[in-house]
């Protein structure tokens, strides 16, 4: 067991902290972490935080040199999330194409596709999004019924995608259409195209969330057009394509980690400030109870992070075990701001410019539902983790 | 033993869910976030007009004379549509106060126009940030001759930008604790200065109410001077019941909700109510629902009546509900998966509602302990 | 809304209060509620028990008054639970006996049925158990494999039971075994029998519990013997028999509530009585606030029982919310015995006669994972509730 | 960054698992609830030789001189198998602070004897009807000369009745409060009145002494005079860490139980591993587990390291792995049903073992205020 950190990336980390306090946007380590509230002005305020990340080579550090990368290893791109989460870094607009598609691309793309999609990426010239759920296929991603039929040398692709994150920015979307049909196994016949959303037969509409924020998308897709030039892997193997992809995206959930602890030490500052009955809440004996047993989940969940990608570091792939991080960091992100609410009294209803305290707290509660649901919910994620890391027998219908 | 409602007030029920239903349900409370009150205002002496607003009355005040059971359907059906305004307030807090301390002039000045849904009240408990405690309440009543000034500010007062009259707890004599404490009316054009605040339930209204030298006359007084606290208390007991009649309505709206969606929505070839994480969460749901439900039907059934443990049980229907409340919204929505977190859908309408309730003056905690020292322990 | 009795149910339970006093075993009322340990004289001692009951009316108060009992009501059924609870009477021998297979012969018995067994069950001459669990048949009870066949004018009976309560001490046993076989619907083809316990191809083996006591049993049947006289219904119909049979021990479970909330007052002493730190229990903030949430649950879960059973006494038969009940106490009783163990602290590992507080909240916690288990487990009960009262989808495999 | 035992701390643990399964696992602890112990005495014997008694203590002593965490294989192990007797309190208590606190012929005494397997020590702190804390040590040893006079009662004691010396918490000076405790040695010979008492973890034994004018020599007291309430602290970092590695192991077992047990039993037609009911109930048991395990791994590492947070961090281990050992355990029942509740089937150890740990020498509630007051708050 060895938590030291080797000279190199401790240097790593001095290197990055170093940049970021030059180059992040003005008044930005003062505190001044607004963004523009207008979807224009949001989304060029980002594309020039890629664009000079890019320019610094902090764009895409796990890429190959050759390809624009700093061919990071794992213990730095772990360093890079813990650093850009500590200042509260902007977010990465082409979050997408950076951690997913690219690497796709890098891996198992064709010449031209590299050539034509890699350097954009890198640049935020084109920010991807993804189009896999729709309406009826939310859990169930394998019965997606977006279809792309071939008319001459296009695929012509129709069908409606929803929960499309950064949709509403995107260039380009990474989308799975079914290409074929087998009724015994729905995830064969499915095909990953790249497809331009600047076409007419690509129609984006936002979702409201129930926080108020716009972060997905629906796509209605109305005779749009591919070409066989944008099939990413083979015909009707756009699931094994989207595995592999997923599996790219190798350290996102420890940002969500490091995000989760940094949280809970928000957390405990305002327990020492807000007072109840005149004094602290954090003296409230009750309140240190429940504080106690969070610090130890959260630790928990940590350390649990840890150990997992100390099994990554050892056998250079994730183990099943990795599988429980989601399902922990979204569960208690939701419980620990519920929480966080209950204990503001009253005050907690209050809400944005009235509000008596950081509202972050009521934001990250409503945001939380999100967490439990996106990317997989929690029941899926116990299915999963049950099949997958304890043998237990398939679903009913999977 | 009978421990149900009778079947005229569940034929009551009926009455009311179909003109709430026929009212659009939740549309009443959406428009209202958007600040849209015609339809709400309509709706509201619709039900006024089924009686709504005179079931705890006196006859000779025009209204109905009937019990505080009578009253459970209407704050059942309420909940249940997230009805915006301050019912609660008026007929579970005001009215019964009224009716206990009020003097004749104030009976007859306010219990005619509340029974005939041509006045509401509100309640101006909280200041700002301060907790619900006795030596919170610092807004100063000073006596000059046959009137009192006020001079001082509430905040979080429920709807206080629809309502007509605000009762608020205020200190006649300086100093701390809960001497010297008094409740007064103060109606809407006695020239406080009103601010708006945002509510994270966006479907309540809430107010901040400045108070510089405003001068309202000394029979605004309600009850004894000095003993407004323990007014408070008892109001809160029938406040307490009502609210927990209130949130049943709504938990039983969710667990509908649930139920439903489970039964129509398919992923992997099944409806999702097959799959037990589903269906044993839905049952959990409704055993909270039911749970909550007896112990507010309870508590309504304590106010009228000696039950002995008469402060813990209507304060653990309230306590139960709460916390009951906010769990069965939050699993509606995991359940509705996607859509479930989108805006169009109702379900977290009924989260934010549950949790503006969450500790609407006390917190669960606070009525955890009041159960506690109800019961002598 | 009324909660008041009436002055006929006052008279119930008036007389048999006094009836109580008069009969309880000597000592009962005094604080000497030991029962003998040794196995017969703990059999004979309640048999005692049981015909003293007869013989004062008090056995079968539910019975029709041709069959020996007295048309009790409904809410005489309560009184006479609460009475009983109220003064830890010893445990009723024969329950089986008097609450299931009474009502059920005296409803669709033969008379020759009613003749044979109807006055030896209100005596206790006959001791009941029933035969339902197999070991591959539990929670899935249609499942049974004890097969009966038939021989001459005798059926012979093969097969093995388990968890059978009151095994050890019973005569008879209300007895599932299949006489056919169907492979789409299992429950088809199960026949009921009246068997008797007292022949040589039925040997009784006690179960060993967690909780050290052997209140079930194993039952091998090895040929053993009944007659088509002792078939209760029709043959291969004995599912709906056994249904039947459930329906008619109506009142069970308020007894169950009963105790619950007994407990509950219970606990309030023992929080009261038992000091950390120089304070009583109950002065401690976080206990006090745990105790004030299990009051409401306990108060909201016998609340519940009343609206049901004002439900049943207007329409005439329970209604589906009932079947809410059972989840709702067993899971209840387990989670305060475990909390007021907890709050024993350290004292609370201390067991037998070594016991410092009355290990009554040990025994009830180890006894509670029965309660979850028997008689429909917690997951099969949530299958129900979901399933009857909801009208969700049925569940795999059923 | 590496956050796992190393290969040679995982090969250990094969060795001990095999030589533990080779024993019967539980076998030992269903025999020990009977008072039977030859086979325990061999396989104790047996995990010496493997060198497991000799790991924390310096090779001058006989020992291996390895660190804390070559200790964490063996506690879960012995947790997996529930394996009776003072591992836990000798090696996680006793020999840490005999290193760090004991004279040189203390050490010449003891140590040598606890690396050879042939000299176990468990602890005696509880007093008869007290709870955990200063004031509710009164055992009292007088000064005599040279020597000490023991009077008092000392309960719960675990293991008493097999083991060599007893570690006593006692007060050196009159008085109440942290001041004026010391700790002594008690060897078993050294004439306290000994007496059995019935634990509801039936392979646990716990013994009361009482000390009725016993002498020892001064020597034997352990540390500074006076300081035994900070050496107390001390040990339970120690024993803590140590303590959520047993219940880690016991865990660990449970899941392993329960997910066998889902694989094979079938009901329904289904193994009921299929049934979401069980399937995710068991997924959040291998979370409670993965994460117990996590925190305890970093426990004990934090034994060793300067650690900010070290005092909190151990504590955080055993209070989410109290809590968590009792869930798993009580999961595990309900999940292998009827047979679950029987004697036969080992569910019920793991459940009696967990409640025993829950409130040894401080409850939940009371680790709780520990990491709260080592992190400032």
């Amino acid at each position: 067991m060895d938590f030291t950190i080797t000279k190199n990336e401790e240097a790593f980390r001095l290197e990055l902290r170093s940049w970021l306090e030059e180059n992040l946007p003005p008044g930005w380590l003062d505190g001044n972490k607004e963004l523009p509230k207008e979807k224009e002005a949001y989304s060029q305020f980002l594309r020039d935080w890629q664009r000079k990340l890019y320019e610094g080579g902090w764009a895409a550090i796990a890429w190959p040199k050759e390809y624009g990368g700093r061919d990071a290893t794992l213990m730095e791109e772990i360093i890079y999330h813990q650093e850009m989460v500590r200042i509260d870094a902007p977010p990465l607009i082409n979050y997408i194409g950076i951690h997913m598609v690219g690497p796709t691309l890098i891996q198992s793309g064709t010449e031209e596709q590299k050539e034509k999609h890699i350097q954009k990426i890198l640049t935020g010239e084109e920010v991807w999004c993804q189009g896999y759920s729709e309406p009826n296929a939310g859990s169930d991603l394998a019965a997606i019924q977006t279809n792309a039929v071939k008319e001459g040398d296009k695929w012509i692709i129709n069908g409606q995608k929803v929960w499309t994150s950064f949709g509403q920015f995107a260039d380009k979307c990474f989308l799975l259409a079914r290409t074929s049909y087998d009724r015994e196994k729905k995830h064969r016949g499915i095909t990953a195209f790249l497809l331009d959303m600047h076409q007419p037969g690509v129609e984006t509409k936002p979702i409201i969330q129930m926080d108020g924020k716009q972060e997905f998308n629906e796509v209605y897709l109305t005779d749009a057009i591919a070409s066989d030039a944008d099939i990413v892997g083979e015909l009707d193997k756009g699931w094994r394509v989207m595995i592999a992809l997923m599996l790219h995206e190798r350290t996102g959930i420890g940002a969500e980690l490091f995000t989760l602890e940094k949280r809970f030490n928000d957390l405990v500052e305002m327990a020492k400030e807000h007072e109840v009955n005149g004094q602290p809440l954090l003296k409230d004996s009750f309140i240190r109870q429940k504080m106690a047993g969070l610090y130890a989940r959260v630790r928990g969940s940590l350390l649990n992070y840890y150990r997992n990608l100390t099994i990554t570091l050892k056998q250079g792939h994730p183990g099943a075990e990795s599988s429980i991080d989601k399902l922990v960091v979204s569960e208690l992100t939701k419980e620990m701001a519920a929480f966080a609410m209950s204990i503001q009294g009253h005050q907690g209803v209050l809400w944005k410019e009235n509000a008596l305290i950081d509202t972050r707290w009521q934001e990250n509660f409503l945001a939380s539902f999100g967490q439990t649901i996106g990317g997989g919910t929690s029941e899926v994620q116990r299915n999963t983790i049950g099949e997958r890391l304890l043998g237990l027998p398939k679903d009913l219908g999977r | 033993m009978d421990f149900a409602l009778s079947e005229e007030q569940e034929m009551f029920r009926g009455y009311l869910r179909k003109y709430l239903d026929d009212a659009g349900q939740t549309k009443l409370a959406r428009e209202y976030s958007k600040g849209k009150t015609d339809e709400l205002r309509k709706t509201l002496q619709g039900l006024s007009a089924l009686g709504a607003t005179g079931i705890n009355i006196p006859e000779e005040y025009g209204g109905l004379e009937l019990g505080t059971l009578d009253l459970v359907p209407v704050f059942e059906e309420m909940g249940r549509t997230l009805l915006p305004g301050c019912y609660l307030e008026t007929m579970g807090f005001a009215v019964p106060l009224i009716k206990k301390y009020g003097t004749k002039a104030q009976k007859e000045k306010y219990l005619p126009e509340i029974a005939a849904g041509t006045r509401s009240i509100t309640l101006g408990v909280i200041e700002p940030k301060t907790d619900f405690s006795p030596n919170a309440i610092q807004c100063y009543a000073r006596k000059e001759g046959d009137d009192l000034v006020l001079n001082g500010t509430k905040t979080l007062i429920p709807d206080g930008d629809i309502v007509d009259t605000y009762l608020l707890l205020v200190r006649t004599e300086e100093g701390s604790g809960k001497t010297g404490l008094s409740f007064v009316f103060v109606d809407h054009p006695d020239g406080a200065q009103m601010q708006l605040q945002k509510c994270i339930d966006e479907s309540k209204h809430l107010a901040e109410l400045t108070f510089e030298e405003i001068t309202i006359p000394k029979e605004r007084q309600l009850g004894e001077e000095g003993q407004g606290w323990s007014i408070l208390e008892e109001g809160l007991l029938y406040l307490n019941a009502a609210l927990s009649s209130m949130m049943v309505g709504g938990m039983e709206k969710v667990v509908d909700m649930a139920t439903e969606y489970a039964k129509i929505r398919e992923q992997f070839g099944q409806p999702i109510g097959r799959f037990q994480a589903i269906k044993h969460r839905i049952v959990d749901m409704k055993l909270e629902l039911e749970t909550a439900r007896s112990l507010s039907y309870y508590a309504n059934w304590a106010l009228e009546s000696e039950e002995q443990e008469r402060e813990a049980t209507i304060y653990s229907a309230r306590s139960f509900a709460t916390n009951a409340f906010i769990e069965v919204a939050s699993h509606n929505i995991q359940i509705h998966g996607g859509i479930g977190f989108s805006e169009e859908i109702d379900c977290h309408l009924f989260l934010k509602r549950a949790r503006y309730y969450e500790s609407y003056l006390g917190s669960v905690n606070y009525y955890n302990e009041q159960i506690a020292s109800g019961l002598g322990w």
